[in-house]
């Protein structure tokens, strides 16, 4: 341990892992000596084609892995809010008790926050509903104002839009930058749309064969980042891309 | 073996009951015959009752055992087994019936079909047996005076509780069964015409006790109380003899629920009780019984007159003698 | 309104019969074949108890069932109607559901408890399921000695007897649901930072909720049943007392009255415990829905 | 190998301590809070039992229990060895655990396939459901007249009355079970074009399985326990008689021995349903994992 | 009824949809008046905001909505497949068991066919894996692959590459192009993403308000549909966007 635990103690890194290492039963390792680090207030996506371990990876950050074999060095905020890839909602519980559930706040002011978020996510009415009696994308909002109405030093996002239209997206994309500005969280989001990673996120990384196969930072931007330039956006897009699948016919990524 | 440093098994019973003194008593017909016979009936005691509706073997000695409980009234076979089950116990009073052959507790029920003319057919017959309880006993008594061994019949082990002996004969699964009371009245009644019948056995089933774990009477206040419980509920017998509607009318029908009939049966089948103040005539009779049963199921032999506290024969034998001369 | 429309269906093409309110009201829906359950018949839940009676008159009437072993239903009647007017069968009734609605408060309260120490800790867990499982092993007949012994042969005893049957149910099955509790839903809260007070009200309550109602359709059968063996003891009322006095002596159409008052009681209890599944579960889509 | 890492937990950074086996084999990892369940300790789970054979030892060695209300650990011993020596205690377990046995396959039998006709048709609900509760709200003792005079007082008899005991579990757990199945699970079997045999062998009875299997645990020590009742009647042999024949003659040590055959038995049995449990449902993720 | 009966059985349709109207509890209609055909072997993909009735309508079709209130016409061919918005796998029937429940095929030919499937959506040696025990993606592949194993006369799609990275997904789009090859069903697809829709579909069609809001017929072309021209491909492309979100800023809209 003594190779990287000097070097840990000093980084002012949110998010410091380490030589990460888990594997699922008897198969190869899932991820294979990750490393990966985080500053305070940053925003990485990651990239990964299906099954690479990216959730794994996000699992791992959350705690939540307490019984898959592997190793490795994981130092995390004490505060992490997590939105799933599945949407997660308690079957039981009407859409706002899940929504301020475990919420900090005393009851009333959670409450309150918990009908604002659900209103910012276009759910203002449906807070008795029941979650399955929410379509697909309606669900995931919900999962994603319970993240909203808290204040957590990480976010780890898995896919948080997948199930979203564009338009329902771009909506979502503006409320995740709002609670960005209010209280700085480091970020850590999956996500399967290149141009969504890189409008978002400050840095884009690709997990592939269990390690950070890629990392590149976005092209620099203010706050209005859909605005950039398309220029670079244009080269590190298509740079993912070919990180992500080397096998693939080129001519085809234009049309996506 | 009065470790209690209490009064001596054969010291004379005290007559002062301390106050304070308790007795708990399950014994059903003599509370209410207490409560129906009002004055007639010497119910001034000088100690409390604590009334359980408890009555029958295992439950009296199971609230023995429990502390909860200072005197049963039960039939003859309990006190031998609890005396067997390692629990020591005291009979205080007994009765028999005076015109027992005549009014027996059980009768020898047969199944539909099954000839039964006297005891000798009952040869090769199936035979309801419940080993621990009167009707097991009975059953046993009834072979050797038939002169037949176990291997001569077939004895079918079956408790006889509620309505199982009757449904065991009315299916045919046994050919004979010791019934009594309402249910043989029934049992005739319902398949009397598919020819079932009863048969008498002429022997002795008329025992009943009142009995106690032995620390009761070793704990003078206590023996004192008893004294005049035995008197009373001796008088209580007599009582109940002597009314027959007013017991009929207040205990069967209002009390336990039976129809007028059932009833009528009951109360004209009602024998006379016999209250002796010498036990010595009994405490014979249960040593024979104990002596077959030791034999037949295997059971270590037993002193009868262990089992009695002869002090409290006096007592109820006279107050029976009293109440009948009160008429 | 209600001319109806019949079924247009044409080679490889699903339609199904429908109903025209008017012009815009048709409604002609692919036919599938349907492997969940319609929606149920008001009523006709009863359907079957009535066939048992009817089936029981029928018998009855034409002398098959001998009424020396099963009386008629008109006997169990006008007995039933004779010892509802005496006011027996109210007492004992009344009686007897005290006892055994006290048995069964006290036998849920322990089962829940106990479900949770024991479904929730590693701890309680060793300490508490192996003997639990030991006492529903053991015949409760055996125990009634001990009960006898521990708690003497008044109410008091028959209250704890009552809630020991009571509370096995209620454990297990409580045990099992909070034990299936999907995963997913205890990482949740976990990243939600629940406390332990929470976790519990929130998550482990709510999703052991359908098993505890499971264990509750149990339990309040058991409470009953329990009558029949604890009223032996020291009984002076209560349907247990009614019936073993009747079985004294010999009284077949009293037992049967408290044959039919238990199927009754049963019958009712359950089908109120499973509206209350209904009511509290509305947030489950299963098979029956 | 075995160089313990002391936690290195820092201001708001949590991570855990570690053990290092080696240089690249650290394992640091964020500790929160765990509201499941961590990893059973093997042998632990008897750790209640014992606990209770010890209070059992030392009442009776200080004479705080009496021993004619319940023996001493060392006298059952004693008596059990006797018992097994002269080969009544064996003789006796095989008989009845032959007819437990037999009751409980025919119980499981007749509970899944009322279950199957019941849940899946509201005919079949109709029809079986209300009966089915009904003689669940029954007392047994009540019923062993009627069995006897339908089934003897032989084998039969007592195959029967153990099986309609067994039943009763199987049949509301299962039903339960198949009725609390994922609608979602039915849409897709509809969808699959699933005919009704595959529906129930691939959708019904695996998705009702850890209801039937919590029903086998109350079917398997309900078997067990209908013996002392069923053995009553014409028995000659089993451990049910055992104990009867005891209680009559107030042979507390052997009533004991009986009890204690109960719970080992139970308790055994109760293990390998959930053994069973933990085998068939290995594709459960829940807060036990 | 007679406005309709009429033409409907004249039509060469696979799909009739006429005047559906559905509607959940005493909330508004979800579908209020909805008219859809779909003609044998075409291609329709639906685009529609979070919760607008996409998968209301699938389930109208699918003969799924028993108990659901309303009133319409639906004909739809026997034979219906069905990917649903949550890949709905038996959770305790293995990966292979899933893929070939119901599979007409005597047993061996079904798991030779699952099997060939599974390694199409590449999951091959995946087989006795159970379903929790794979990655969203991967999941979403086996219900995929299940649909795959069939030869339906109408597949009925709810988002199905919803959970997929670029590139996997493209490979998916390969699977389905080859399906509609060998048997040529009709297909009508739900997709959150409009390149998608326009790539793959015949026809794109935007629900909305609980009708047809906008239907297009996507630029002609032949079998390696993503060769088509740009330009068209451009301006339906604004169109649909349009037509999905009049309020949203167009500035954005490029950048997705
Ligand atoms: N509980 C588990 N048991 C066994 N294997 C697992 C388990 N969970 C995940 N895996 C395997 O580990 C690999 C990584 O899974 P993970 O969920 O991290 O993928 P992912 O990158 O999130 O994929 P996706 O984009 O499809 O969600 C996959 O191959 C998956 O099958
Ligand atoms: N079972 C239900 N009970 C009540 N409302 C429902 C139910 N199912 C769906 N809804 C509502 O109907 C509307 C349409 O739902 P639907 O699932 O069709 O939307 P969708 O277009 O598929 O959305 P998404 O893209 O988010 O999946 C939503 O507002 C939803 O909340
Ligand atoms: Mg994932
Ligand atoms: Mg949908």
């Amino acid at each position: 341990m003594a190779a990287h635990a000097g070097g840990l103690s000093t980084t002012a890194a949110a998010v410091v892992v380490r030589d990460l290492v888990r594997s699922y039963g008897t198969g190869a390792g899932v991820l294979d000596g990750l490393d990966l680090e985080i500053a305070a207030g940053e925003f990485v996506a990651i990239l990964g084609r299906s099954g690479s371990g990216k959730s794994t990876l996000l699992r791992a950050l959350a705690g939540l892995d307490h019984d898959v074999r592997g190793s490795g060095r994981v130092e995390v905020p004490r505060n992490v809010s997590v939105v799933f890839q599945d949407s997660r909602l308690l079957p039981w519980a009407r859409v706002l008790d899940n929504v301020v559930l475990g919420h900090e706040a005393p009851p009333a002011r959670a409450r309150e926050a918990g009908r604002a978020a659900l209103a910012e996510v276009g759910l203002a009415g449906r807070e008795r509903a029941w979650p399955n009696e929410l379509s697909g994308g309606e669900q995931q909002r919900v999962s994603l104002a319970r993240s909203l109405a808290r204040s957590p030093e990480l976010l780890l996002a898995d896919e948080p839009f997948g199930a979203l239209d564009a338009l329902t997206r771009l909506r979502m994309h503006d409320l995740l930058r709002d609670l960005l500005r209010r209280h700085h969280p480091s970020v850590l989001m999956v996500t399967h749309d290149v141009d969504e990673a890189i409008v978002l996120a400050d840095r884009v990384v690709v997990l592939d064969a269990g390690r950070i196969a890629l990392e590149r930072r976005t092209p620099a931007r203010d706050g209005s980042r859909p605005t950039a330039d398309p220029g670079p956006h244009r080269t590190l897009r298509a740079e993912l891309l070919e990180a992500l699948g080397p096998d693939t016919d080129p001519a085809r990524k234009d049309t996506l | 073996d009065d470790g209690t440093g209490g009064l001596a098994p054969d010291a004379a019973l005290p007559t002062e009951v301390p106050a304070g003194t308790t007795l708990a008593i399950g014994d059903p017909t003599t509370q209410k015959a207490f409560e129906l016979a009002g004055d007639a009936i010497d119910t001034d005691f000088d100690f409390e009752i604590e009334w359980a509706n408890v009555s029958g073997g295992p439950q009296t000695v199971e609230a023995f055992n429990a502390g909860v409980l200072d005197i049963g009234a039960v039939a003859e076979i309990p006190a031998v087994h609890a005396a067997w089950t390692g629990l020591d116990v005291q009979i205080y009073a007994s009765q028999y019936r005076e015109d027992w052959q005549e009014h027996p507790v059980y009768e020898l029920a047969s199944a539909p079909g099954v000839e039964l003319d006297d005891l000798a057919d009952l040869r090769g017959r199936r035979i309801a047996f419940s080993p621990g309880q009167a009707q097991g006993a009975l059953v046993l008594k009834v072979l050797r005076e038939a002169g037949l061994d176990q291997d001569d019949v077939e004895l079918v082990e079956l408790p006889s509780t509620g309505d199982v002996y009757p449904t065991a004969l009315a299916a045919g699964e046994i050919d004979v069964a010791p019934v009594g009371g309402t249910a043989l009245l029934r049992y005739l009644d319902s398949y009397g015409p598919d020819g079932a019948t009863s048969l008498r056995h002429g022997l002795r089933d008329d025992p009943g006790h009142l009995y106690g774990p032995t620390a009761v009477v070793r704990d003078p206040a206590k023996a004192a109380a008893l004294r005049q419980y035995v008197a009373a509920w001796a008088q209580a017998r007599v009582w109940i003899y002597e009314h027959p509607e007013i017991w009929k009318e207040k205990y069967y029908v209002e009390d336990q629920g039976l129809t007028e009939e059932d009833a009528q049966y009951l109360v004209d089948t009602a024998a006379r009780p016999e209250i002796p103040a010498d036990l010595t005539e009994g405490i014979a009779r249960t040593q024979d019984t104990v002596d077959l049963l030791a034999a037949e199921l295997d059971r270590p032999e037993l002193v009868a007159a262990d089992l009695f506290d002869e002090r409290f024969g006096p007592v109820a034998g006279e107050a029976a003698e009293q109440a009948w001369g009160a008429r | 309104m209600g001319c109806a429309v019949t079924a247009v269906v044409q080679a490889g093409r699903v339609t199904a019969p429908g109903r025209a309110t008017a012009h815009q009201a048709v409604d002609v829906r692919p036919r599938v074949r349907r492997l969940g359950l319609r929606k149920p018949v008001p009523l006709a839940a009863g359907s079957g108890v009535v066939l048992l009676l009817a089936v029981w008159t029928a018998g009855s009437a034409t002398g098959l069932i001998d009424p020396r072993v099963l009386s008629a239903p008109w006997t169990v009647v006008t007995t039933g109607v004779d010892l509802a007017v005496d006011g027996r069968l109210v007492e004992n009734l009344a009686v007897s559901l005290g006892r055994a609605a006290q048995g069964l408060a006290w036998g849920v309260l322990a089962g829940v408890t106990l479900a949770l120490l024991s479904g929730l800790s590693r701890l309680g867990e060793a300490l508490l399921d192996g003997p639990i499982q030991v006492k529903r092993a053991v015949p409760n007949l055996a125990l009634l000695p001990l009960l006898i012994l521990w708690f003497g042969i008044g109410e008091e005893m028959k209250v704890v007897t009552i809630a020991l049957g009571v509370f096995i149910p209620i454990y297990i099955h409580t045990h099992n649901g909070l034990r299936s509790i999907d995963k997913r839903y205890v990482e949740l809260a976990e990243t939600l930072r629940l406390d332990r007070r929470r976790f519990v009200t929130r998550v482990v309550l709510p999703g052991a909720l359908p098993g505890f109602l499971l264990g509750l359709r149990f339990a309040v059968t058991g409470s009953l049943l329990a009558l029949v063996v604890v009223e032996q003891v020291n009984g002076t009322a209560g349907i247990g007392y009614m019936m073993e006095l009747a079985r004294t002596y010999g009284q077949t159409e009293v037992i049967v009255v408290g044959l039919v008052v238990y199927g009754v009681l049963g019958y009712t209890a359950d089908q109120a415990v499973r509206l209350l599944q209904r009511r509290a579960l509305t947030w489950r889509r299963t098979l029956e829905d």
